[in-house]
């Protein structure tokens, strides 16, 4: 009953994961966000992009209980020059309380994480060209994406977009790692005037893209899943809901996504997501606040009342 | 070495840790950090008889050392349940405390029954009964805030699970008086009592000022509740040192972050306690609090688990 | 400028907040760090018929995000209340809403007779009744957890106090439904209602495995408790919009420490906010929370505090 | 009604008293402790001896909420020399989460500090011999005390006692500051092996004392109190109750205390203490876990329970 496109979730289930206690080894300001590099061993030898780390703020006596999740923007597995263990780097925008607490931590400071989390972006099999789309910070986990579509032979475009120029995140690394770049920003201060789904069409158009890949804010993910359907792209979104644990056990982080028997069910972001195929989410059901249970999703209650 | 073990009803547990319901999912998820066959017993997230899809989200809201949850207790119905969930903790040698929920006392005895039935059936060393859930025919009332809608739920219950197997009534906090639910359940025929479930809380989205939660109020859970569950357990375990109702085992559950916290309930009279919201933010909390646990009453000199138990009862005004 | 001023009942404050009853003394010692006069009300411990020592050491326990406390009502007797405390909060300039407290509903209308027939009455502009304190006759059982003992005491003290002198029922959270006692309160006499007082706790002081409070059990307060604080007010406000009871002010109160926790109150239906234990984090709270709360109104454009008051009813399942 | 020795209550309730910011200055590990000073010209300007500190620990999202209280070991007033304004020292014993958060702030962080609070150990009017009794941490705030006596021309010796060497604090200190320096310790690790009170009526009676000033732990300060009395001395000794606020609000850190009209009451050691003349305080209800109400203190339940 759980099945998705491209990967059991059984398997998803079953995939390792661990807990450690990263010391953060470099951290600098980009922009609107604080790029933070940790030395997290573990979770680097596992990764694969479009995964999470969950990190757990404050100490001990924290009152902050929740753990905040961010994409894995880079990883160097394996033992490093000076001989650390591998890093894993993620990229925060300081919007509350935790990532404030995170943005504020010094190089040297201990950081508990759990990762890898959630479901990869599954890679095509055949050569096709990709498109990438990222919305602010949602950029962060697309270069390496695109480094391993490229390793497969795949052209790689990507689009990034942002309200503006200090909230684009890689342009330089997007002109190192892919094979076109376009920018866009909501008030022009950088690029093209206007939202990436104003240019995504052109992109996919011209080199006939069979993939688009994005992670952003939900209303973006919505727009490039119709984008992508109206020109006979598949899209595959890493979407953001609120989690509490991230791990998959306190059923909080659900969206309505249709399996492949057909039926929609409410399912869990964190385990069986953050990337789900953009055809399949129910964007019917997904509002700016919040997703709603659609009157058809299995065990939906008979009278609904929101 | 200190003996952990403990005793509940007709079963003896190898140590009083559990998961709490709905903290823990069914299992798999959490083995992928700790081995869930080395916890005194694993408690289910509560299954009713058909499968749910919850409520919409946001299902959460964070709070001062809590949260509020408002699932609305999804889950795959009690068919799949018996199918899928309780044969893999099987598999792994856990012990099981299955919780059920429903929204009638029909229900329950319903979905108690096809439990029983089971295959898997042999790992269950005990059945939580959920009755912090609302009652479709008292206008959404919770069956645990009312002695009468407890106490049938628990009967029916009793009847469709082997005598041998204990059940344990899953108690609400938002009452006037938690020991006359309490004492409602055991004398329908509960062989032990869990508490506490969350409190009913409620936040508001300060940004867009309307209910933060999709189901608008929501359960308040986390190491905040602490000192409610730790007063609940210590009334009713008084109740029972009193005579005012018949003596079975507490399960001890709210706010438990640490070993410190679960020896609390433990002197307050929980023979076994519940590590529920604390999993959230590090998730081999469970077996964490087992060895926090056992370390401490290994610095206290003591022998054995069962002799903390209540140990705190006939203590105050001592100086 | 948003107008701040707010309505609670025949009295118009200048502004909605207040400290919280047994949170800040009779107001010199917080005098020492903000005017005392800037508050909407200043709302004193509340005060019984004779001199009270309280209750023995320690009195108070840390909690995540809260604490416990068992004062015990200590305080002067309501003759030195009159003869030296309120004079003091008059003379400064402040208004006041003194909190009675009684063994007895015969006590009560005492406390309450002595203080209208004082010199400095003209400051007061309401008083909180204190029900949610053990009712002696009642095996000590907390007045607010019944609905006709609460009524008995709020119509004795509504017999006593002036007309246009409005008073509030304090109600306890720890009842099965809050609305009940609210409803037979609003029904007895009493002009608002202010919610909530602490929840009943307890902590286990793990070194010498004995109750950590010298009374055992505790009120448990802080930001832990706020989601309960915010639900109460919540459901009492919709039990009036309702029409199923009639529609008085209400004072929030439980777990406020910033002008955005202030807002949750207001928004789930509190014409009024009081500040307690995060006083003892930050004695300028009260004032800060004043501050905090003006400046979230004027961001979001409001021009009055009344327009926020109860604007989250209504707008859940909005998009 | 609240009258005590020599500081009317309403007084110490019109004392000035500050909140700010401190900045942490220095650290520095002392035996068993750490000794802090802060840059809090607010409070440096305004304290006397006896007076305390209430600290506030970690952020506004700190879900530990309750100040932790500390004697003033030292202030320095008025602009220092690098154009800093005044310091206050404390010296602060790591045993629970509150103190270890303060003992591991780094230099330049801030914490957020209330003070002055409390009544200041009373000088005497004429040039007496004093003793003063430090148990662990207790000395603290004795060397600052010490001074102000010597000025007054009172002669000053100093007992100080603890459990080890290493939890004695000041010995050094106290040899320059004093005029007779004696030290016990539990073990024997340093000085007299025994307690201060074995030391104290040798002490007390070679100097012809008027007054004994103690602060430590409540059975030593008993003791003292026991000791002053037989040897015809006015104890003056500094209370340690557990407290919420540390500035009279809440309640929870009363004393059974004799007042000048001969009745006890309960009263807040907070601000009517935490110097208290140690034969008013009711020893016979004070317990190592706390006080019990005297029977016959103002106010007294009817029938006591505890
Ligand atoms: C799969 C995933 C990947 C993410 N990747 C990134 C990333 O690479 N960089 C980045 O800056 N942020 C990322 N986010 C968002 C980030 O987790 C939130 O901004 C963060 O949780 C906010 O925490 P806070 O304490 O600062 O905010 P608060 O508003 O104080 O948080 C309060 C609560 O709401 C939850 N919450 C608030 N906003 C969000 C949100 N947008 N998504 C999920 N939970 C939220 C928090 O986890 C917390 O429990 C990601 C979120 C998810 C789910
Ligand atoms: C007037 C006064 C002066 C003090 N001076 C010093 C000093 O100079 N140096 C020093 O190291 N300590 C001093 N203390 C004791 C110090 O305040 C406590 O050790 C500290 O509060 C413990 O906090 P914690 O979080 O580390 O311990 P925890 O045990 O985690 O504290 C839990 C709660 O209990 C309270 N508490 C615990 N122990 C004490 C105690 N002994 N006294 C009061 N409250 C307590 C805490 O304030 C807190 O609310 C003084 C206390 C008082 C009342
Ligand atoms: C997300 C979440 C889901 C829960 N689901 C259930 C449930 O299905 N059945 C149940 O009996 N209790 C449920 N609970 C309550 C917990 O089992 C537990 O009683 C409560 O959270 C207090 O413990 P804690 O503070 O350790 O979390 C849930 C709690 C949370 C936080
Ligand atoms: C130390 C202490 C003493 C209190 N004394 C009283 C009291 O005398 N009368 C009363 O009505 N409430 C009393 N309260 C309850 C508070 O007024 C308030 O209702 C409760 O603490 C919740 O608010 P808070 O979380 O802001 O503290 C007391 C609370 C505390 C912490
Ligand atoms: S965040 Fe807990 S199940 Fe997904
Ligand atoms: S500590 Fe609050 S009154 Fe003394």
């Amino acid at each position: 009953m759980n099945d998705l496109p491209t990967q059991p979730v059984s398997a998803a289930r079953r995939a390792r994961v661990v807990q450690e206690q990263a010391e953060l080894v470099a951290t600098t300001r980009v922009g609107a966000y604080q790029h933070l590099t940790l030395a997290s061993p573990g979770v680097a030898g596992l990764a694969r992009p479009g995964q999470f780390v969950a990190l757990a703020v404050g100490d001990e006596s924290s009152g902050t209980l929740l753990r905040r999740s961010f994409s894995i923007h880079k990883v160097t597995p394996g033992p490093s020059s000076n001989g650390a263990g591998g890093t894993v780097e993620i990229v925060v925008s300081a919007v509350g309380a935790g990532t404030r607490w995170i943005t504020s931590r010094q190089v040297h400071d201990r950081i508990d994480v759990v990762g890898p989390v959630g479901r990869a972006f599954p890679l095509p099999t055949a050569p096709v060209p990709c498109v990438l789309v990222g919305g602010g910070y949602g950029s962060a986990p697309l270069f390496w994406l695109a480094g391993e579509l490229r390793e497969r032979g795949c052209t790689v475009d990507i689009v990034l977009g942002a309200a503006s120029e200090d909230r684009l995140f890689g342009v330089l690394e997007a002109r190192r790692s892919c094979d076109g770049v376009t920018v866009t920003t909501d008030d022009g201060s950088a690029g093209v005037k206007g939202w990436v789904s104003d240019v995504l069409p052109d992109v996919i158009d011209r080199r006939g893209a069979g993939v688009v890949y994005a992670c952003g804010p939900m209303g973006m993910l919505r727009a490039v899943s119709d984008v992508a359907a109206a020109h006979g792209a598949v899209a595959q979104v890493a979407v953001e809901e609120a989690m509490a644990c991230g791990i998959g056990i306190c059923m909080t982080c659900v969206m309505p996504v249709v399996g492949s028997d057909g039926l929609t069910r409410m399912v869990r972001s964190c385990v069986e997501g953050p990337v789900f195929r953009g055809d399949r989410v129910r964007w019917d059901a997904v509002t700016p606040t919040g997703a709603v249970v659609p009157p058809d999703a299995v065990g939906a209650p008979r009278a609904v009342t929101r | 070495m200190v003996d952990m073990s403990t005793t509940l009803g007709a079963r003896r547990l190898a140590n009083p840790l559990m998961t709490a319901s709905g903290c823990a999912a069914n299992g798999q998820e959490l083995h992928r950090f700790f081995d869930v066959s080395e916890l005194g017993a694993f408690v289910t997230k509560s299954v009713m008889s058909e499968p749910r899809s919850g409520r919409g989200t946001p299902r959460m809201a964070e709070t001062p050392s809590g949260m509020l949850n408002s699932i609305g207790l999804q889950g795959p119905g009690i068919q799949a349940f018996v199918e899928h969930d309780l044969p893999w903790l099987a598999s792994v040698g856990a012990t099981v405390l299955p919780s059920i929920a429903g929204g009638s006392a029909t229900e329950f005895a319903h979905v108690a029954a096809v439990l029983r039935s089971s295959d898997a059936f042999g790992c269950v060393a005990g059945v939580e009964v959920n009755i912090s859930c609302p009652n479709v025919a008292n206008r959404g009332l919770v069956f645990a805030c009312d002695p009468l809608s407890s106490a049938k739920v628990i009967a029916l219950v009793r009847e469709q699970v082997p005598r041998d197997v204990p059940i344990f009534a899953k108690l609400s906090p938002d009452v006037t008086d938690i020991t006359a639910i309490a004492a409602a359940c055991v004398k329908a025929g509960a062989d032990g009592l869990t508490m506490i479930n969350t409190l009913l809380g409620m936040s508001i989205d300060t940004d867009r000022l309307r209910p933060h939660l999709g189901g608008v109020t929501g359960g308040l859970s986390g190491p905040g509740i602490r000192p409610v569950a730790v007063r609940a357990v210590w009334q009713v375990r008084a109740a029972m040192d009193e005579g005012r109702m018949p003596t079975v085992p507490i399960i001890g559950v709210g706010g438990v972050r640490t070993g410190t916290d679960a020896l609390e309930l433990v002197a307050a009279g929980a023979s076994a306690v519940q590590v529920g919201t604390a999993s959230f933010n590090d998730p081999t909390a469970p077996v964490r609090v087992l060895r926090e646990l056992t370390g401490l009453l290994e610095e206290k000199g003591f022998a054995t688990f069962d002799e903390v138990v209540g140990i705190a009862h006939g203590r105050q005004g001592e100086s």
